[in-house]
């Protein structure tokens, strides 16, 4: 870390809009693009808001609804030197600009054999829980994740989401930051200056030697609770927000099934080949031997994400779930 | 102005009771959600009652329709049940889609409303698809794809314009060119100016109405169909509009000038339409508020139902994600 | 397996012709359609020879190069009651159109509350060992195994090839059914009759005690090629070809590693976040008492397939690979 | 035919040096290949050697071009080191991407050749970024996006002109139009009939030329140049013209009528640009020979060169994924 020493407390969209803000201040370079991220609007959610008033039109650019063009143009410009940050306004979206990203932005380097690269930074909103459907609901991470080439993040409070996102921006490679819109409004002591995150650093959120717990994400706060909740039990779970999804910390996760032997993980997004997936098959092989309960994970459902409140609900993975998951792993 | 007298007065009845219900489950979608009395992000259609009643006019019951979030006026114009819509725009376990879809996702293949899509531009090509179907049955069935102004910049508009084209399918691609693409002005993000301009790029038809004018849209529209139906192949039918209440209710709308809003709302093609009917003597106050009575009492029973209904089974979550057999 | 009595040996690529003619001649609501498949060329690979001149240009339907329009046309069509295949030439090109195929295809069922169902078949040509570089050699199967409401599978047979095809096409759901270019040419008995596999059914091609090794497609042909060298060291592996990833026959799965206690798993695939992490994390939760060495994963590098042969073939997962990690885990 | 007396002789020796160029290079790929000296995916771009040179004339170091898998003519003629480039179609240590990217990723940033994509359509919105960078620099620098007839009705096309007319950014999108994507002939997949047609749908300028003509090619990119370095936006330019050897070598070609191929090679570009050179007096049959037998000489220089080059060395298998410090 390399925070400043004063922090206030920000929301998560705040602290978001604050690194696009100083980003865009400290570097011609860095430019936005995306649909309706203009003021005064300031994109749907509000999180570039004032930047185009502060920075003009030419840096702070909205589009067409075009989202290939939008990566397209972004990934010409970071080739070109630029260190663009494109909107994908929902990451269901990225369905209609893949090959953009996975077949152009993340490739580009090595196909050129390091002579281009791209400093591209998309950012995206994502996730379930405010009854939008199964089109406008997904965290689709374990698609970017394999993709060799890309970067991929998703933070779980202000603090990060501002430092995660200034570390994606002023990174040679393309990156993807995935803002969960159900944690834009949660607030947290943010680092008021210059702040960036290490690449590929997870964070230990709790010490503990019974079970270790994996998330990243808005979920981090369920995690948290049930590491609360089982604390009570007399289970100390050891908690890890992973932060970065790629590269991943597997020295950090391994080091952690090795002191407690046990692993749940969670996440939002789909089970079935969602990145628990990787995390489980990595433990698997790698700290094998001192692993004594089977590697449990929690995740979405294996379902769109349905529309009606309480079958959403249910495809979220809870903090029940988890605790229950824990206790039958540790007895 | 279309000239009114062309039309016959069954017509004009038709076309009123559309945008009439429109209007009006509009109204009560949007005096339901300002009171609290219920919590959904709604897509406002209305101002743009005339496209979807000058279209659906001409549209059978095995004619296809597909139209996106911004929906309800579509659904309407086809005929969709107003218990199972309500319910469904509710969540509740009679919705036509059980509660799983939701407004952005309404189907209701016995009236015809095949797909409706939450991504923008994405009904375009599945619209070819239900036209392909016609075809290949040898039917005059035709399919009516509804999008917006700034769906046609996206490249799925594009494929499936040029697809259409080349295999000469029936379906009617009508723009609801309300001109704005959520914060974004038409002209700022529409190269060229035009939606049914750019039909000439592709050797077809495209004509540019008023659509607040349900007997502008339906003239046109009724070409439109005729060619599909003959097998003469692809239109674009822009339907210039206005969207009254933002792109979201609850958007704060600053994007827009204030007086553009006003001029627009003062010109309610509803209020208009109305006013016309029965200054020209088609229709009177008095039928005109049968039908509006009417209708008022179909969306009280609608809502009634819609809120009485239970939530879906928790076990739904479950099903339909594949067909019988495989469990999800 | 409904397969006929009569067998001839066809290539992988007659048939899945063989596939796609019967079913053409016996359901009218069979029609094809992508880019340059019709005759004289029957596709770039051929595979569709001989089909628009016997069912004509309204069935097999060549397309302009718009992957978005011919699912979406295909997704339509499927919904109206056809029963389109739908030929993405190479699996790469699912970048530009997976918004009709995961946000589309895979959901209408459920958005629709079961209202309507898209009999869809999506095949497409993929993998690596042409030297055709980054951008035309991908294994994508991990995307579409994350994506409820679609089904996937690869065969690694002439007579899988063709009794698989015929399953997608006849099922009521979303299925892809991909094609590695490198089995193309690969000849073995084929039922020549009507002939289908059941859906989600995988196949022990091998019985064995000492270990399970997983794998699909046309890398079966590798892994029973290790577990030759296996036996000849007195390893006596299990093979299983899964042929559908989903729905996955984890039974089938779970059952062998109840025997053997061991698992390595291949696939052509880049290793992280591939297929292979989902079958060890199902393991490591459901079997993790019956393991007595870490589950092992060897597949795809974690790179973008590079395109000088000697590079293109160090990013395979080799024969080499497979039979020390076996040795490995047993020893 | 244009007229080339309005010509300078240096720009017909110019353009007359890189379509020599181009196409001994193609021939000396297509002789290698069939006698089995070399084994690789070769896209032949014989009888497209006018387009390139004729717009490549026209472009500074610092001018950007992106091509596509057929791009070998675009590469030469944007002057990319003839050494490294053999190398890379080989898969050679020494290749201008170190092997790893091949014939369908040529890059060269030294000279301005950025991107080569083996994705159809896709080069296109990559190019308009870096035609953004340009206009944010504030250089009056201009990037050529080369692309086929079938990239003209994929999704990524519409998108890319759109944003390119809306943001006006200098841009030329030069569309190699050779009558057929793989198998299937332009007007069985492009409706409207026109490429450049399609530009006045996006209110931008749009010219088709026979592509044959290096002349008529120099002409127009001239003006499309001229008009992206003003800021005056971006141009469509369709040259029309005729792949010789299908679409990679191998194709039976069967979907070509054998006469419109034997037709179009008989007025071959190349042939026919130097008779008409010799023929105005331009340039010498001595002065062109010598053009030839220096650009053969150069060309035996890169064989060699390549041949002799080691395979990479199997680290770089893990190398450029990602910038230092990250491992794959
Ligand atoms: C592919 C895609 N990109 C972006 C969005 C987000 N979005 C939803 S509606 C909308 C504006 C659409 O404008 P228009 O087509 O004019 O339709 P209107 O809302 O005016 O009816 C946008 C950008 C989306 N749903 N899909
Ligand atoms: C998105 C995508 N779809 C399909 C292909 C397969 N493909 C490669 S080249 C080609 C034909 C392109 O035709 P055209 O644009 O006219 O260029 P030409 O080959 O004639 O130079 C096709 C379909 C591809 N590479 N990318
Ligand atoms: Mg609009
Ligand atoms: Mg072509």
């Amino acid at each position: 870390m390399t925070a400043t020493e004063t922090t206030r407390v920000m929301m998560v969209r705040e602290a978001i809009n604050d690194a696009l803000d100083r980003a865009l201040a400290s570097d011609d370079k860095v430019v936005l693009l995306g649909e309706d991220i203009a003021d005064p609007g300031g994109g749907v959610y509000g999180i570039t808001k004032g930047l185009s008033t502060k920075y003009g039109l030419d840096r702070v650019r909205p589009t067409p609804i075009s989202e290939q063009a939008i990566v397209g143009a972004a990934i010409g410009a970071a080739v070109a030197g630029y260190r663009p940050v494109a909107e994908i306004m929902i990451m269901d979206f990225f369905g209609v600009c893949l090959d953009q990203v996975a077949n152009h932005a993340a490739k580009l380097r090595y196909m050129s054999g390091g002579q281009t690269t791209v400093p591209l930074t998309i950012r995206c909103s994502a996730g379930a829980a405010m009854s939008l459907g199964a089109q406008h609901s997904q965290m689709l991470e374990a698609w970017l994740v394999h993709t060799p080439g890309l970067k991929v993040c998703i933070p779980s409070n202000s603090a990060d989401a501002k430092g995660m996102l200034t570390t994606c921006i002023f990174d040679d490679d393309p990156c993807v930051f995935v803002e969960q819109v159900m944690g834009y409004f949660n607030g947290s002591e943010c680092p008021e200056g210059e702040h960036r995150v290490p690449i590929g650093e997870a964070a230990i959120r709790r010490e503990g030697d019974a079970i270790t717990l994996v998330s990243y994400g808005r979920q981090m706060n369920d995690v948290l609770t049930a590491a609360d909740q089982l604390a009570a039990d007399g289970i100390d779970a050891e908690v890890i927000d992973l932060r970065w999804l790629q590269p991943l910390d597997t020295a950090t996760i391994l080091a952690s099934v090795r002191k407690t032997g046990r692993l749940a993980i969670l996440h939002e997004a789909v089970k079935r080949g969602g990145v628990g997936a990787e995390i489980a098959a990595v433990v698997a092989e790698e700290a094998f031997d001192s692993l004594r309960a089977p590697v449990v994970r929690i995740a979405g459902k294996n379902t769109p994400v349905p529309y009606a409140r309480e079958l959403e609900a249910a495809f979220l993975p809870t903090v029940g779930d988890l605790v229950a998951a824990a206790r039958a792993l540790v007895s | 102005m279309a000239d009114d007298a062309t039309l016959d007065p069954a017509v004009h009845r038709g076309l009123y009771r559309t945008m009439s219900l429109i209007k009006q489950c509009d109204d009560r979608f949007r005096t339901m959600l300002s009171s609290g009395q219920i919590f959904i992000v709604y897509y406002s259609p209305r101002g743009q009652e005339a496209i979807s009643a000058g279209v659906g006019a001409h549209l059978r019951p095995d004619d296809s329709v597909v139209t996106t979030y911004r929906g309800l006026h579509d659904h309407l114009a086809k005929g969709v049940d107003l218990r199972g819509l309500w319910a469904e725009f509710l969540g509740k376990s009679t919705g036509l889609c059980k509660g799983k879809g939701g407004p952005m996702h309404i189907t209701s293949p016995s009236d015809g409303l095949m797909v409706t899509t939450g991504i923008v531009g994405a009904g375009l090509p599945i619209a070819n698809g239900f036209a392909m179907a016609a075809q290949l049955d040898g039917s005059d069935a035709v399919t009516v794809v509804n999008f917006g102004d700034g769906a046609s910049n996206i490249g799925a508009f594009h494929e499936a314009v040029n697809l259409a084209a080349i295999w000469k399918l029936p379906v009617v691609f009508v723009c609801h060119n309300n001109l704005y693409a959520e914060h974004t002005a038409f002209e700022a993000g529409t190269a060229g100016g035009s939606v049914a301009g750019r039909a000439s790029a592709y050797g077809i038809a495209g004509q540019r109405v008023d659509g607040n004018d349900p007997v502008e849209v339906y003239l046109a529209a009724q070409e439109a169909v005729r060619r599909a139906r003959a097998g003469e192949g692809p239109t674009i039918v822009e339907c210039m509009t206005y969207r009254f209440h933002g792109h979201v209710v609850g958007d704060a709308m600053e994007y827009q000038p204030p007086d553009e809003r006003a001029a627009a709302m003062a010109a309610d093609p509803v209020d208009r339409y109305r006013a016309r009917l029965v200054t020209d003597a088609t229709l009177t106050e008095a039928e005109l508020a049968d039908i509006d009575s009417t209708i008022a009492a179909e969306i009280d029973d609608a809502v009634e139902f819609a809120q009485s209904s239970p939530a879906p089974d928790l076990s739904e979550l479950y099903t339909d994600v594949y067909a019988e057999g495989v469990a999800p």
